[in-house]
């Protein structure tokens, strides 16, 4: 299996993808450039320049996705689909329901996420809870290379829209453009397993809505998705000093949930803790409470993740995105130890 | 190329006599929800006129017209309607989201939705099927939405096959378009390098002229159009409409209005009830107007349309079609169980 | 204390706050028709015609709040708030955060909101969860007059975002509008206490984010708001023909939640039933949940409300919204009856 | 009324040495996050030297220099950059998110929201305080988005007291505006009812003329225009820009961007290598014409300027506002305990 880093598992899916089918298309800001492996591959036609009017493009996305094509449009950050909401929440996610079943969006928006390189809550946000909150959407948030590549493939095979979240700590393009800009005067704390890694060749497709066991443990249920997975499998690597054993349970999509897994491990260890990087309100540590609470599992619960707007300075940036740190107290606690 | 007046009329007398059917289902409280209609037909009909298999049609919320006019089975509409399983859309779409995959058209109740949806059939078009179009239609109102601006921009950037239809009845629900639009929309399309030409929508030779120099210009891929095609509004924004109910229900309708407004006009401090006068007056101005606008009738489209054949084809087709549209009512209405004949 | 509609009291409030503090404004589509008694009273400076340009004047409302209006801008219905969804995801509530609590957006977004008429998907969503995902907002939902007017005189009052929400079941004029239309040949399930009561005079604020306990029972602890509030009380009453008592908690605010009185109510029924007319999934009933499991309350847990985009026939929209049957059944379940 | 080029230069060489400083932090590793420069100080300044107390700005993703222009004090600036508690918004907004309620004065790096909350603003000044102004800034690229192009329209209906200020760069990130907007920008605000002018945005006393012009107007309550200035763009999108880089560091550069996209080229079907080259060839193009503009040194506005004034006024000028950026700077470096003179 060659080795990859996150970005190009991506581009590798994605242009597997369109040499297969002719259908898929993608377009967006800048994609020439972002995207300018595939596009000396598949010419203007299949990668094109889109002015800067989300909302417009996006809902041509639907409209395009609706007369046969299957688009992949890219939203350079997961912020900016505030603009172009319509097109999500009142258009792409009402077809199929509204249609009767007749009609369908196959739809992948693409899009970076997520933060810890200082460019604060405007330009950082994960905004997966948001997204998931309305009916007829996938919502996929790789945290490795495989995954990456396997998601992407299952999102542009979808029938319905999926939105697809690209880590900008994972992928190094966005992080250089975005953060270090070919400093060497700052680092960033980027999981090594994330950013690189083997991805099979041809990518397998990896089905949206199973979630992985990334280790296991049996004392807590840890819970968790892109980044804040890699940080997760750090707390519980040294939460075994104080002899607790953690399942890390890679959720790989914050919407569909993969219930099953998120039951299983919860009902062994009667302990969960969901470790999000995105907003802890109203968002995925809820529905895994909720869907806990409903199936009667009745464990000790706890989230580690920001409450609020992610802050400019580095400083303060560490102190609401989830680390180590607070991870390894949330799970400690969780287990009647002092932390 | 020259239009058929017969053709052109059955398109307009189908979409007709189904908007008057749709209006007396509501009447009966068969249908639920918000239901506007229009007397948009010679806009409808003089523009998918020139539609054939493979163009596709973005709609907004006044889109019954569109369909029945492009030639839509008539059952399964009025069984939408009705909220019928047997339905266009199984009963779950509405009047407001009817949703037909063999006619490529979809209409959405959000203002402004239809032209980038509209861009977006553009673009399958242009990838998949070379000489087919799109065409969006959206009233005045929507002008002012961005995405519908922003779909301006992306059509003459992307030269997509797209033919943009403004229905301009000059209102938004209680607002007269003009009264929040700045400059003009013709201008408007224009500057974003949209070529742009006003008709008189209710003249359906004169719309079916216009789409043919559109949609000519979108088959040959020589990029997006718009079309400014002025229209009555004659029956409210929606059926019910409270507004107009002032003037057929004077009596109920001043009651409930006008208390309240009085009261408004006196409230403290009541010496400013002098600046409050004209406000008042505005208020019963946009009424009456409304109302006016409503008996304009001498500008009833399908009546200007019918100068254009003859008597006895006239006659003809509106008998076909009115045949045609009652049938459909009464088999719908027996399907869902309500009172049909034979219920 | 005089007897007022729904809809009147929140006019009556917006009409004091506009009488005392001049700052206060109304703007959006068709409010000199749709407010044209305030129209009258203050004139078109202060309410004020806007074209259909959600993300603008949503926008301009934001920049008119920070330079010092109270302005209360009209969102006809909330489902369109996704054309504007920037203007409160990226604007309003990033400010006091990003200037470092230098800066404040006290501003109002009044929309309605809800279904039960037959306008489906588009036009009768709630998304009060939605709104509530992001940090610095608050959403309020009166279930009746003297919370309307209570709740808009605190909105008008706060120093934050506040997005207020009015039911169409409850407003008469908006069903009427948009549901009757003048027929006498429909009828809707309009709550009697909710579109009509007493509303002090002058209103008294309601303070955001303090719950309202409707009705003391304690076998099960049913948490609602809204229309769907109604619909509880109405099913606590049949239940107690299963001997079962039940407290209705009006939880008034999807956002800020009322931990304490949702955790006593909570914690004394050891059995929670959230009925919820917004979507279940990664919302309020989530949240709710996670609350619950975080201050370690182990309660039976289930919700009741859609999962999916209300559809059109009014028969499908009462099996998806939340009615009086489920609601019961659903408390029976949770309280060991055979439903 | 005539402008001053001492006061105009001031305020230029104020911004011009802050970016610098700002340049150099960042470069040094104290600021985090993207960072946008720009040479735009001609259009800052010669905009803001019309505004007075009470007046508002809502400001882009390079929002510096207005600010700096205006006057701003310098140490919490620099603080708010190195994201030290005592920065002008504690250090939680940076430089994308500059946030001034002295002098109302408010950024975003959403691209086209500055439109709409300089809309606002001045509803406010109309509201409050009459012959107020309210000034956005934005670029090019920001003129496709609908929430501006809604609030032309909006500014218009609302006879809004609002300056609509354009820098054209010609760039959005890697993207030739020209290559994904139709018609023509000046035109496009016209058609909303906005009376528009281009000015040469390297030239501040032509720009200080069309803001005369247009500041005034909207003081005397007459209404927004619109400013559509002409800036070169030098330092690429950000800093650190890797397109640019490709100049800056050919051999890394190339050895990252080049190997890809040969293998793109070379990728199955290999036939298809052909089509491909020229594809390579438009990226190679847009990179050289991005490395082209970046050496257009002789348009820079601030040695323009210069020839306003005399040598010595010049001089004197900007050795003081070199003076200042740099005591703040070195302050504020001392105060984030990073290594000032102090520490
Ligand atoms: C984004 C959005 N804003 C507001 C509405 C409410 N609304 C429905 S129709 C309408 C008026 C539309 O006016 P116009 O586009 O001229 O169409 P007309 O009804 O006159 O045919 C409005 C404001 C909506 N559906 N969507
Ligand atoms: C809504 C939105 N879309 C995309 C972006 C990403 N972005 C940041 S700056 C920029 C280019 C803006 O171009 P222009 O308005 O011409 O300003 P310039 O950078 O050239 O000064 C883009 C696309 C954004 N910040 N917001
Ligand atoms: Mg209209
Ligand atoms: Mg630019």
């Amino acid at each position: 299996m060659p080795e990859m880093t996150f970005a190009q598992a991506i581009d590798f899916a994605l242009g597997m993808a369109m040499e297969r089918d002719e259908r898929v298309i993608t377009f967006g800001e800048d994609v020439t450039m972002l995207r300018r492996e595939l596009f000396v591959r598949f010419g203007p036609k299949r990668v094109r320049q889109a002015p800067i009017s989300e909302a417009a493009f996006l809902a041509a996305g639907v409209g395009a996705a609706m007369a046969g094509l299957r688009p992949v449009v890219e939203i350079m950050m997961v912020d900016f689909i505030a603009v172009a909401f319509d097109a999500l929440l009142n258009q792409a996610t009402k077809i199929r329901a509204f249609s009767g079943g007749k009609w369908n969006v196959p739809l992948v928006v693409r899009a970076s996420c997520g933060g810890g390189y200082g460019d604060a809550g405007q330009h950082e946000q994960c905004l997966w809870g948001l997204l998931s909150g309305m009916p007829g959407i996938a919502v996929v948030v790789p945290s490795n290379p495989a995954d990456a590549a396997g998601l992407m493939l299952s999102a542009v095979e979808s029938e319905d829209p999926v939105v697809f979240l690209e880590h900008k700590l994972l992928s190094d393009y966005w992080l250089d453009y975005l953060g270090a800009g070919g400093r060497s005067t700052v680092c960033f704390d980027v999981p090594a397993a994330g950013a690189r890694g083997e991805v099979p060749s041809p990518p397998l497709p990896v089905p949206i809505g199973k979630a992985r066991k990334a280790r296991d443990g049996g004392d807590i249920s840890i819970l968790s998705l892109g980044v804040s997975l890699h940080r997760c499998l750090e707390a519980a690597d040294i939460l075994e000093d104080n002899g607790i054993k953690a399942d890390v349970v890679d959720l790989r999509s914050a919407c569909p949930l993969d219930r099953e897994l998120i039951l299983s491990s919860a009902a062994r260890a009667g302990r969960v803790l969901v470790v999000d990087e995105d907003y802890l309100g109203y968002g995925l540590s809820g529905e895994v409470a909720a869907v806990l609470a409903e199936a009667g599992i009745k464990a000790d619960f706890a989230r580690v993740g920001p409450w609020e707007v992610i802050p400019y300075a580095r400083r303060l940036e560490d102190e609401v995105l989830p680390d180590v740190r607070r991870i390894r107290e949330a799970a400690l606690r969780l287990c009647g130890h002092d932390a | 190329m020259k239009p058929d007046p017969e053709d052109l009329y059955r398109r307009m007398a189908r979409a007709r006599f189904c908007e008057e059917a749709l209006a007396d289902l509501w009447e009966r409280g068969l249908i639920s929800g918000e239901m506007h209609l229009v007397v948009e037909e010679a806009v409808a009909a003089g523009v998918v006129a020139h539609l054939v298999e493979g163009d596709a049609m973005a709609l907004d919320h006044r889109s019954t017209p569109p369909l029945v006019a492009r030639g839509i089975d008539l059952l399964p509409l009025f069984l939408e309607m009705l909220g019928h399983e047997d339905g266009l859309c199984g009963g779950r779409g509405g009047h407001m989201h009817l949703f037909c995959r063999e006619l490529l058209s979809a209409s959405s109740g959000i203002v402004g939705s239809s032209a980038p949806l509209g861009a977006g059939f553009a673009v399958a078009a242009q990838y998949l099927k070379a000489g087919r179009v799109a065409v969006s239609f959206f009233g005045e109102g929507a002008f002012n939405q961005g995405m519908l601006l922003e779909t301006l921009n992306l059509a003459a950037a992307w030269r997509l096959p797209l033919v943009l239809v403004c229905k301009d009845n000059r209102w938004a629900i209680t607002t007269r378009s003009r009264s929040v639009t700045g400059g003009n929309l013709l201008r408007r399309a224009r500057s974003f390098g949209i070529p742009a030409r006003r008709v008189d929508g209710t003249r359906v030779d004169k719309v079916w002229e216009a789409a043919a120099w559109a949609v000519g210009r979108a088959r040959a891929g020589r990029g997006p159009s718009f079309i400014l095609a002025s229209c009555p509004r004659m029956e409210g924004h929606f059926l019910g409409d409270p507004l107009l109910r002032v003037f057929r229900e004077p009596l109920r309708q001043t009651m409930e209005i006008g208390p309240p407004l009085m009261r408004a006009l006196l409230s403290k401090p009541v010496s400013a009830a002098a600046h409050r006068l004209p406000r008042l007056g505005a208020i019963g101005r946009t009424l009456t107007v409304l109302g006016a606008e409503r008996c304009l009738l001498k500008k009833d489209p399908l009546r200007r349309s019918a100068s254009l054949l003859g008597e006895e084809a006239r006659r003809r087709i509106e008998e076909e079609a009115r045949r045609e549209v009652q049938e459909a009512v009464e088999r719908a209405l027996w399907e869902a169980g309500r009172g049909g004949p034979h219920a």
